[in-house]
This record gives structure tokens, C-alpha cells and sequence, in this order.
């Protein structure tokens, strides 16, 4: 494992009732960069996403996080590790405040329990929410919801955010306030793993992006080599064979 | 929609908003004596709150048209007699005998059941008032050192005493005695002062069963009775249950010899329900409306028969007519004392040796009824009548002894 | 003895089922846990009372016309009050709401037919059947035979008739059953009104081996939560097996811990039935074990 | 560490609980003992309602039996007082209360890894069983004394009216439940019990240790309800499994909880009083209806206001806002 990737991942399988969602996928992160997860639907992105965040455990291999081996831990271990997922379907607490939302992020996140007021306001402005703050979530929108679900992950100050799908079903005018959002969170230090089907925004934002197809991984590199990558193309659109 | 519940809301709201909790009503007015108390008219012990409280109106409504009221120190008075449900709940109990001694009520009656009949017993107590009832027999009540609780009925360890002196007397003597007792606290002591008294008495009682207080099925008892076939079978529990222990036993075909239900045959409505079967049981009975009793309000036990029969639907217990000679018993006090005086009340109470429509009520000196006088008779169902069987002195019917099987019932 | 301790189980069991499988597939269809099914029981068992007590109707024949009864209202009570409280409050409010109407329920039976228990004595309540060294009251075994036929009865009705197919689809794919068209607030007041008629029909059955009042309305909706732990959710199988378990227990508890002790170990099996293994025996027929 | 990590100020809760309840300490002076039994009957129920709040509200996870450490707080106290012969009443009563607790909170750590598995219905149906099994082996096991009943030891001082006593004993029993229930609320852990109840399996995800969290709760939970039992008992003095070991108590609470507002401390304490004011108060005249009426409130209390009246408010405030932001659009 080199010294720069906070993840990585060796040989990691698993299997659902026969079915391969996830085959024997090796990769690294490397720190500090946005590393994007694409492929067509039914790939294993969320399986694999579960597994890093301890939900399944793999059947083999080895899911190593900032050099420690966290295979087979619990989904609390993993989090107070520093990963924290934001979810596809935005799940905020609905009958909470944002604040209180985010603030749970923070209470059960690595921040300080002095920290915790600190944190949570930072995480609010990071995620362009604190005019929003007193909010109910049950009174957001769809985007402002999205946001939410990004601010709390990121209250936990954790040092790898899994983010699925972000993007997805938001306007051009949200994506770019999620793209935005994405990248002050990077350079607040944080790395960011992101499975999207928002190519434009997949391309704008990663430094490195990989491609599973069917449970394996069949490309990865930087964004413009694999909008190239015939395999990638051929997944996508489908091939006649 | 939204109309709705708005009309609800408010409605409740002017429900609510009404009544206020501090109410002062005036109770001993000048020309009634207020008698408040319990009855539990909902859950378990509602069937025999219902006879209490038809005994407690029955009377009040006798003295007061039949009698024009009772005459006290020169002056005539009406009954009142003020009663709520306290639903078998001991708080709820509490709270209300509160608002009764707070309304200035100066006479109570009972509950059902100690854990009712012993933290109400506790307030009526300290506030130095009277308390008649005949719902609480448990041993409990009667060795706390009460001054003011008086009892219709023995306690209950002392019920049977003449139960266990028949046993004694049968001929051809029992081989072997079985007892099953209901697990709550009124059947335990019931059974178990029986169980005493009777090994004292060098009765063979070699089997004794505990069931829940209520049972779905008595198919463990009576595969114990099929096997080890007891002369006598004494079952103290309540009549539902009592009902089912005879319906298991008519319909498996399991006879005993001396079946003894301490509740249940005494009410018409079981001897209806097993028809013919009822013939032969026996169980405790405390009252008979042929009793040769004379009563100085109804004129005599029948008296009070009659008159209950002609105003009410329900049919007679001798929790009804226990419950009357709760109010009997005051109106013998009050005018022994010629005073509304609570305290010179109990005194006569505690004094009491008088004839009524229930017997001869006299109390031990801590409160419960006289074994004596206010003890349970022997009872047997005979003809689908309810006869007492029982000192000879006061039997109304010989016993059959053994009683006929359920094949020749079915015959 | 104990053959005939395991008969007398099987015979108690019979009841218990029939007494708790309506209050299963409602459970197992709508996901409603009805509090007032006990109360339903025993209005079955008092309308019983009524017919053979006023107009001399034998409660066997009465039987159709009770559970006939008992259909209409189960369908009016779904379709009024809680499909209102299931769409407006959460599954567990509508719980509440049901133990509201066994308040209301269990007072109006005690006004309108005293708290006196209540036994309903046909001429043939007496007799008993034997088999070799086995004896067993007549209308126990009736009791029985009603519970097995009416049980088979229902699980071909929901395996081979278009209602059954339709309440199965229903249960377990509530959306995707509208979209075909499904008036699923009909189907679930059919279920319901299926699930009144069997607790009508297990009321009469108990009316025949023994004595009622309207206390024990929260006896017979408890033995329903115990036989669903035990056999499972939401079908006529599951309900079968764990009546006829619970009956077992209850008799060998009797005979061989104490006279005493069969609730005490039914409700001890309830607590480690759920927590090894909460669908039941058969698991939950319509929505997959969690 | 700091105590609490709440945005909202938990002082203003604490001394705004500890002004109330010196207010309704002081009641007694004014009121009938008629006045002070029916506020034993409220504060008691205000203490369950809140002891059961800590579990039930916060995270979600409605126990249907929490009767259970009433009866068995109830007669742990108990039988260990008649174990205690001779001993002073306060020192006996004191010990009795502390193993009641201890003892209790036991059993539902014994009881809480396996049970805090189900959820929903399940796991409200397990605890109804529990507190089945107490009442029925304390019922029938001999020595457990349930069908016989039980003395409780009188700690009445001299000189004190034994309602005012008692309503003083519940009232500071419940203030301590409050104010735990308030702490609780207000820490890391409520924080955690909150989103348990809002979605546990994301909650997990953010690293709230759900498992510990809803057995902590479970433990506190069960320890406030066995002090309000062990009190409850010695107010009636006597005690069979029949008087501690009720049903209501186990329905009543969240009935008081849905009426006042389900997760909210205050919410049950109105809904206690509301409640308690209805059916001892104006129902306590009614001999053979008032059961009907019970059920008939409770019915159309989930029909009407599923949410309870905080969920009016709520709603009320909700559309306000609306209204507001609207108007500045």
C-alpha cells in the first residue's frame, strides 16, 4: 500500500445468493483526491459501498482503511474510524431541525464533544445551509435534502466521505451548488468516494475514476482516459454481440 | 374532515372545562345519613359488586318508602347511600373513599377483595369511621389492629369450619380429602384455614392443588381426580371457574363422591346451567331465604326475599342479602346509640348481638363475623334447589351422601 | 395418563387456534394488531348465548348465521375506523385505537348482559366420547372438529379462490396489487371481515366448553398474541400449530410443573419464541422474515 | 466531559421543572385530601408516563409492559422489608427502594440484549409477555407471597396527613424522573436515542452505537418505573400481584404519551393530567359507564389527534411559518 492512499481495497468479494455483486475489485485511493465509482446500474457500487462501511462483510479479501485493516468491522467501528457514507436516498431525521440533524453527525462523529457547536455550524456553511438551520427536514426540498445528507456525513469529520449519488435527480443549477460543495469539501482535506450517474459531473470533479461492470472492475484512470476506454463505452451503451 | 375533529375537540374541551375538582357538596343533610362506599362494577369482581350492590339498594329502598326512614334521637331520617366503581383498582378506591370523608360522609361500606377492601380499610381507619362490609374476608384485614372495619363473614381462614366438622361427621368416613384452591389471596386463606382445621381434626387430606386464579382449562385437575380418586373433592374458586372444573369433571365422566364448590351452586344461574348435573354438589352457603330469621326492618329473612323478588330483576345471592344486613346492622347501631355520632356508631357496632334478616350479627373483636353466627353452612344442590344440609339445627333437607354418579344423572 | 394429558392439549389447542387466527390475518395482511379481537370472540360467544338461550337455536347451527354477522361487522369496523386511523396515525396508534374499542366493547356486554358469566348448555354438553383409556368431552371434540374444518376451509379459500388470491397479493405486494386494479380498501375489509367471522365462529366454539364473562375478552386476545409468536403469521398452518402447541403446553405444564403454572410458561414461551425467532414456526406467509 | 450537547439551553428545561414542581409541592395546602389523592394519581402517572418516555419516547421503542418493574420494584421492596424485620422504618425503606431499583435494572439488562433486537410491534409484544411471566410467577410461586399480599412497612412520619406524604414521596419520585428524563434527553445519549427512533439503521451508519444506547435507556427506564412502583406500593400499604401488576399501567402510559405528544417530556405529563382529571374526576361518578367512555376517548383521541396536542401545536406552528414565509416571498 502506498503511503499517499487512505484506501484500499485487495481482492474484495462478495456474493448474494450465488449472484457475484462484487468480484475480486482491487483499488487504492489515494488522499486528498475525489475518486468517482461508475458504472451501469445493478454493477456493485452500492454493495460496495456497504462493504467499506462494514454493513456486509466480504466473503474475501482485505478493505484496508488509513493502513489499518477493517475487514469484517462493525458499521459503528467503521465510523469512528472516519468513514461516512451520505446516502443516495437522502435519509435525514424528518422530524428534527437541520441543526439537529448535523449535530448528530457531529456528537457521533471524531469531533471533540467541545468541538460539537464548532463543527456543526462549519458543516452547515459548507454545505450552504445555515440560513436554513432551524428548518425542519420534512420542510426541505429535494436538493436542500441532498445537501443535508452531505452536511451531516461531513460533521463527522471524517477523513474518507462515501457519497452515493449526490447528483442524482437535482437540477443543472443544484449540481453545480453539489459540485461546488463537493470540492470545499476536499480541500477542507477530506477525500471523497462518489458513485454517480451524472457523467458531466463525474468528469468536472474526479481526479481518478473507476469503472465496474457486473460486480468487476473493468477500467479506471483519470476521467479523460476513460470517457475513451472502449470497455467503458461498451458497458454503457450496451454491445450487439 | 378537518371540521370534524375540530367539533371534537371542542366538545371535549367544554367537557373538560366544566366540573371542578374541589366540590363541597353539603352531604349530611339535615334529614339524610349519608352512607358512601365502593363496588367494583367493572372487571373480575363485578358479579358479586352487582349483588352487594343490589343487597346496599334494596334496603335503602325498603326503609325509605316502605318505612318512611329510621328514627334517630327523636328525628327521622333517610338513607343515601352513595356508591361508585372503583373498577378492582386500589388507587382509584382510595381517592374515591377520600372524596366521600372529605364530603363529610360519616358512614362506609366495603369493597370486594383485600386489595381493594385494605387500603380503603386503611383511610376509613385513621379517620375514625365506620366501615361495614362483606367483600373482605382475607385473614389480612382482621390483623392489622382495625377498630372500625366490620365484616359480615368470618375471616375467611375460619369460613369452613363447619364444612370440615360434615366431613368429619360423614358415614361411611372419607378415605381421602383433595383440595384445590384458586391462587388469589380470599381462596388461598379459604382453603388453606380449612386444610388446618381439618388435619386437626385428623381428616385425611392427602392432595392439595393450586390453580390460577382463573383457568381456560381444568383437564390437569381433573386427570389428578381420575387417578387418584379422592371421597371428597374441595374446590375453592370462583364461580366462573367452579363452573368449569364441574362441567370438565360432568362431561369426562370423573365422579367424586362429595363434590364441594365453595362458589357457584348457590347462584341460580350455574344450577341452570348444568341442569340435573347440579344435583348433589355441595359448597358454602351462608344464607337461605327460608332461614327462620327475624328481622326487626323486613320482619324476617323471607320478608326481605319477597320484597327484593317484587323490586328487582336480579336474581337473588347471599351476597345480596349480606349486603343488606350491612345497612341492617347500621340502622341497629344508630338507634342503639340514638346518635349519628361515628365513633358512638362503632361503638354499638362493635357491640351489635342481634337477629336479622342474614342471622345473628355479632363481630369478633377485630371486626370479621362471629364463626358462630355469621359462619357458612353446608349447602348441597337438591331437586335444583339449594338446600342447607348442614348443622342439622338449621338444615332444611337431609344430605345425600355419597351423591349420585353422573351416569345415574344422565339416566 | 399422559395420553390423555396430550389429547386434552390438542382439544384446548383446537380452540386456541380457531380463537386466534383471525387475529392473525389481519396481523399478517394489514399489519394490524387487533386489540379488540378478544372482545370479538366474545361477542361470537354471547350472540351464541342469545340464540340457544331466547330462540332455542343450537349454537352448531347458529354457527353460519354468527359468523355471517360477525363478517358484516368486521368489514364495517375496517372500512370505518381503522383504515381512518392507519392512513391519519402510525400502525402502533392503531393499536391504541383498538384497545379503546375493547373498553367500549367489554362495558357495553357487561350492560347489556350483566357481568354474570355465561354458559351456553346445549342437551348434548354433558356427554363425553372415550377412546380406549382417553375420555373427552363431547363438545370439546365438536369444538375441535369446527376448528380443523373451519381452519382447512379458510386455507382453501385462500389458496384456490380469486379473494384468496387477491388478499395474498395484496398482503405482500399492497402497491403493486392497485396498480392491477386491486380495490385494496375492499380487500383489506373483506380480510377484516374474514378475520370478525372466525373470531365469531371461535367464540361460539367456547361458548360450548365453557363459561364466559366480559372480563375475558383480554384472555382470548392474549392466547391469539401467543399462538401467532408461536406458529407464525398470518396463516391458517401457523395458526394451527401454535394453538395446538399452546394447548400441550399448557395441559403437560399442568401436570407435570404445577396446576398453577401453564400462564406462567406460555407467556415464558412467548418471550424466547420471539426472541429466537419472532415470525413463528411457519414464519410470517406473507412478508418475509426479518 | 460536558453534560450536555444540546443546542437548546437544558437549564431553562431543569429550572423550569424544578419551578413547577415547587408549585405543585405547595398544592397540598390548598387543596381538599380528596384534591391531594387525585394529584398521588396524576404525579404518579406523570412519573410512569416520563419513566417510560426515556425508552419509549425517545428511541421509538414502545414497551407494552412496563408493569412490570412496577409489580416487580413493588415486590422486590416488599419481601425484602418482611426479610427485614425490625429494622427502622426509613433505613428499611431506603434500603428496600435502593435494591428495588438495582434490581430491577438488572433484570432489564438481562432482558434488554435480546428483546432490543425486535423492533416495533414485536418488541412491545415481548415486554407485554414479560410482564405476563413476573405477574404470573410472582402470582404463583408460594414464597413470592403475590396471591397472599404483602405488608409494606409504614414510613408516614408523625404528625404528617399520609395523603400529603405520599403526594410529596410521588412528586419528588417524578421530579426525579423528569429531571433524568431531561438530562437524558439533552446528552450525547438522547441525541442517539432520537435518531435510533427517527431510523435506526442509518443512525448506526452515523456511528451511534445503537445497541448500547437502547440498553442504557432500557435499564434507566425500568429503574425510574421500579422507584414510582416501590412508592406506589407503600401508598397502599398492602399489595397483592393483582394491585402492582396492572394492565393499565402498561397501556395507560403511552395513551398519556400519544395524548400529550409522543417524545416530548411535557407531553406526557399533560396527557397524565389530562387523562387522570377525566376518568377519576369527571368519570368518578359514573358507576357502570366509565369504561365505555375511557375507550370511547382513546379512540377518537388517535382519530382526531394522532400526534396528540403537541402535534397540533406543532402543525399549528409548522403552517405559521409557512404563512410567514409566504408573505415575505
Amino acid at each position: 500500500m502506498s503511503a499517499q492512499s487512505i484506501l484500499s481495497v485487495r481482492g474484495v468479494s462478495r456474493s448474494f445468493r450465488g449472484l457475484k455483486a462484487v468480484n475480486e475489485v482491487s483499488f487504492e485511493v489515494p488522499r486528498g483526491s475525489i475518486c468517482s465509482l461508475i458504472g451501469p446500474n445493478g454493477a456493485g457500487k452500492s454493495t460496495f459501498f456497504n462493504l467499506v462501511t462494514g454493513y456486509f462483510a466480504p466473503d474475501s479479501g482485505t478493505i484496508t482503511f488509513e493502513g489499518r485493516d477493517i475487514t469484517g468491522f462493525s458499521p459503528v467501528q467503521v465510523a469512528h474510524l472516519g468513514v461516512a457514507r451520505a446516502f443516495q436516498i437522502a435519509k435525514p431525521f424528518p422530524g428534527m431541525s437541520v441543526t439537529e440533524n448535523v449535530r448528530i453527525g457531529a456528537l457521533f462523529g471524531r469531533a471533540g464533544p467541545r468541538d460539537v457547536d464548532a463543527v456543526t455550524t462549519q458543516a452547515l456553511e459548507l454545505a450552504g445551509l445555515a440560513a436554513l438551520h432551524d428548518r425542519e427536514a420534512r420542510e426541505l426540498t429535494v436538493g436542500q435534502l441532498r445537501r443535508l445528507e452531505v452536511a451531516r456525513a461531513l460533521a463527522a469529520r471524517p477523513s474518507l466521505l462515501l457519497a452515493d449519488e449526490p447528483c442524482a435527480g437535482l437540477n443543472p443549477t443544484e449540481t453545480a451548488e453539489m459540485v461546488t460543495i463537493l470540492r470545499r469539501i476536499r480541500d477542507a482535506g477530506a477525500t471523497i468516494v462518489l458513485v454517480e450517474h451524472d457523467m458531466p459531473a463525474v468528469m468536472q470533479i474526479s481526479d481518478t475514476v473507476l469503472v465496474l461492470e457486473a460486480g468487476s472492475l473493468i477500467a479506471q484512470g483519470k476521467p479523460e482516459e476513460i470517457a475513451r476506454d472502449p470497455r467503458v463505452i461498451a458497458a454503457y451503451l450496451g454491445t450487439d454481440e | 374532515m378537518k371540521i370534524d375533529r375540530r367539533t371534537i375537540l371542542k366538545t371535549i374541551g367544554t367537557a373538560v372545562a366544566m366540573p371542578a375538582i374541589g366540590r363541597s357538596a353539603q352531604a349530611q343533610a339535615t334529614d339524610t345519613i349519608v352512607i358512601g362506599g365502593s363496588v367494583p362494577l367493572s372487571g373480575r369482581a363485578a358479579e358479586t359488586g352487582l349483588n352487594v350492590n343490589n343487597g346496599y339498594l334494596a334496603a335503602q329502598k325498603f326503609i325509605n318508602e316502605e318505612l318512611n326512614g329510621i328514627e334517630v334521637d327523636g328525628k327521622r331520617y333517610k338513607i343515601d347511600i352513595r356508591l361508585f366503581d372503583d373498577a378492582s383498582d386500589p388507587a382509584r378506591a382510595s381517592t374515591l373513599i377520600q372524596r366521600h370523608l372529605d364530603d363529610g360522609v360519616q358512614f362506609f361500606l366495603g369493597s370486594f377483595g383485600s386489595n381493594i377492601v385494605l387500603p380503603t380499610a386503611a383511610i376509613v381507619e385513621r379517620a375514625g369511621k365506620p366501615m361495614m362490609q362483606t367483600g373482605g374476608a382475607s385473614d389480612q384485614i382482621y390483623t392489622q389492629g382495625y377498630k372500625n372495619i366490620f365484616c359480615m363473614f368470618p375471616r375467611a381462614s375460619r369460613q369452613l369450619y363447619n364444612t370440615i366438622e360434615y366431613f368429619a361427621s360423614l358415614k361411611p368416613a372419607p378415605k381421602s380429602i383433595m383440595f384445590a384452591m384458586a391462587n388469589d389471596a380470599f381462596s388461598k386463606t379459604l382453603a388453606e384455614g380449612a386444610i388446618a382445621f381439618g388435619k386437626q381434626k385428623g381428616l385425611p387430606i392427602n392432595d392439595i392443588i393450586t390453580l390460577p386464579e382463573n383457568i381456560t382449562d381444568a383437564s390437569s385437575l381433573v386427570n389428578q381426580i381420575r387417578g387418584k380418586k379422592p371421597d371428597v373433592l374441595l374446590a375453592t374458586t370462583h364461580d366462573q371457574n367452579s363452573l368449569l372444573i364441574a362441567r370438565q369433571l360432568i362431561s369426562s365422566n370423573v365422579d367424586v363422591p362429595l363434590l364441594y364448590l365453595s362458589l357457584g351452586p348457590q347462584l341460580k344461574s350455574f344450577r341452570d346451567a348444568l341442569g340435573n348435573f347440579a344435583n348433589g354438589l355441595f359448597f358454602q352457603q351462608f344464607w337461605d331465604e327460608r332461614s327462620p330469621y327475624k328481622d326487626a326492618i323486613f320482619g324476617s329473612a323471607q320478608g326481605f326475599a319477597s320484597y327484593y323478588g317484587k323490586h328487582f330483576k336480579r336474581d337473588m345471592a347471599y351476597h345480596t342479602a349480606s349486603g343488606a344486613a350491612c345497612i341492617v346492622a347500621y340502622v341497629h347501631a344508630m338507634k342503639a346509640a340514638n346518635s349519628l355520632d361515628p365513633a358512638k356508631v362503632r361503638e354499638k357496632l362493635a357491640a351489635l348481638d342481634v337477629e336479622s334478616l342474614y342471622g345473628r350479627i355479632k363481630f369478633t373483636p377485630e371486626g370479621d363475623g362471629d364463626p358462630l353466627h355469621l359462619g357458612s353452612t353446608v349447602g348441597q344442590v337438591l331437586k335444583g334447589n339449594a338446600e342447607v344440609v348442614f348443622p342439622e339445627a338449621s338444615r332444611t333437607a337431609a344430605p345425600t351422601y355419597p351423591a349420585p354418579t353422573w351416569a345415574q344423572k344422565r339416566g | 395418563m399422559t395420553l390423555q394429558t396430550l389429547v386434552d392439549g390438542l382439544v384446548l389447542g383446537g380452540l386456541f387456534s380457531l380463537a386466534a387466527v383471525g387475529f392473525s390475518l389481519l396481523f399478517g395482511v394489514l399489519g394490524v394488531v387487533n386489540l379488540a379481537h378478544g372482545a370479538f370472540v366474545l361477542i361470537g360467544g354471547y350472540a351464541a348465548w342469545t340464540l340457544l338461550d331466547r330462540f332455542g337455536i343450537d349454537p352448531l347451527l347458529a354457527l353460519p348465521l354468527i359468523m355471517l354477522g360477525m363478517f358484516c361487522l368486521g368489514y364495517a369496523f375496517q372500512r370505518t375506523v381503522i383504515q381512518w386511523a392507519t392512513k391519519r396515525a402510525s400502525l402502533l396508534a392503531s393499536m391504541l385505537l383498538t384497545f379503546g374499542f375493547a373498553l367500549m366493547i367489554r362495558n357495553a356486554l357487561v350492560l347489556v348482559y350483566s357481568p354474570d358469566f355465561k354458559s351456553v348448555t346445549p342437551s348434548y354438553a354433558f356427554d363425553s366420547l372415550s377412546f380406549g383409556e382417553v375420555t373427552v368431552g363431547l363438545t370439546r371434540v365438536a369444538a375441535l372438529l369446527v376448528s380443523v374444518v373451519l381452519l382447512a376451509l379458510l386455507a382453501a379459500m385462500l389458496r384456490f379462490t380469486s379473494l384468496g388470491r387477491t388478499i395474498r397479493a395484496t398482503a405482500q405486494q399492497e402497491q403493486a396489487a392497485a396498480l392491477c386494479g386491486v380495490n385494496i380498501r375492499h380487500v383489506f375489509a373483506l380480510t377484516a371481515g374474514v378475520s370478525a367471522a372466525f373470531a365469531g365462529a371461535a367464540g361460539v366454539a367456547i361458548g360450548l366448553v365453557m363459561p364466559f364473562s366480559p372480563p375475558d375478552e383480554t384472555l382470548w386476545t392474549i392466547n391469539a398474541f401467543v399462538v401467532v409468536t408461536l406458529g407464525g403469521i398470518g396463516s391458517p398452518a401457523g395458526a394451527l400449530v401454535g394453538g395446538l402447541i399452546l394447548g400441550v403446553i399448557n395441559t403437560m405444564t399442568a401436570e407435570l410443573v404445577g396446576a398453577a403454572f401453564p400462564n406462567a410458561m406460555m407467556f415464558l414461551l412467548l418471550v424466547l419464541m420471539l426472541v429466537v425467532r419472532p415470525a413463528g414456526l411457519l414464519g410470517n406467509s406473507f412478508k418475509g422474515s426479518r | 466531559m460536558k453534560l450536555f450537547v444540546s443546542g437548546r439551553p437544558a437549564w431553562v428545561s431543569i429550572g423550569l421543572t424544578l419551578a413547577g414542581t415547587a408549585l405543585f409541592a405547595l398544592l397540598p395546602l390548598w387543596l381538599s385530601p380528596y384534591g391531594v389523592r387525585v394529584g398521588q394519581l396524576f404525579v404518579l402517572a406523570a412519573g410512569l408516563a416520563v419513566a417510560w418516555t426515556v425508552l419509549g419516547g425517545f428511541s421509538g421503542y414502545w414497551s407494552f409492559g412496563n408493569a412490570a418493574f412496577v409489580g416487580t420494584g413493588a415486590f422486590t421492596a416488599a419481601l425484602l422489608q418482611l426479610a427485614l424485620p425490625g429494622w427502622p422504618a426509613g433505613s428499611a425503606f431506603a434500603l428496600a427502594l435502593v435494591v428495588a431499583m438495582l434490581f430491577n435494572g438488572l433484570l432489564a439488562l438481562a432482558i434488554a440484549w435480546p428483546i432490543l433486537r425486535l423492533r416495533g410491534i414485536y418488541f412491545a409484544i415481548a415486554m407485554l409477555g414479560v410482564s405476563q411471566v413476573c405477574f404470573e410467577l410472582v402470582s404463583n410461586i408460594d414464597a413470592l407471597r403475590g396471591a397472599l399480599g404483602v405488608n409494606l412497612i409504614d414510613i408516614v412520619p408523625k404528625g404528617v396527613r399520609p395523603e400529603r406524604f405520599y403526594y410529596w414521596a410521588l412528586l419528588l419520585a417524578t421530579l426525579i424522573v423528569v429531571l433524568v428524563a431531561i438530562m437524558v434527553r439533552h446528552s450525547k445519549l438522547g441525541y442517539g436515542l432520537l435518531a435510533i427512533r427517527e431510523d435506526e439503521d442509518t443512525a448506526r451508519m452515523l456511528g451511534v452505537p445503537t445497541t448500547r444506547y437502547k440498553m442504557i435507556a432500557f435499564v434507566i427506564s425500568a429503574m425510574l418505573t421500579a422507584m414510582m412502583g416501590v412508592i406506589y406500593a407503600h401508598n397502599l400499604g398492602y399489595i397483592t400481584a393483582n394491585s402492582v401488576y396492572r394492565g393499565d399501567f402498561n397501556l395507560n402510559v403511552i395513551v398519556y404519551s400519544l395524548l400529550g405528544g409522543m417524545g416530548t417530556i411535557i407531553g406526557p405529563i399533560v396527557g397524565a393530567g389530562i387523562m387522570t382529571y377525566v376518568t377519576q374526576v369527571l368519570l368518578g361518578d359514573l358507576l357502570d359507564t366509565h369504561m365505555f367512555i375511557t375507550g370511547l376517548l382513546i379512540a377518537v383521541l388517535v382519530l382526531a389527534a394522532p400526534n396528540g396536542l403537541y402535534g397540533i401545536y406543532d402543525n399549528h406552528r409548522l403552517r405559521m411559518r409557512r404563512r410567514k414565509q409566504e408573505a415575505q416571498r
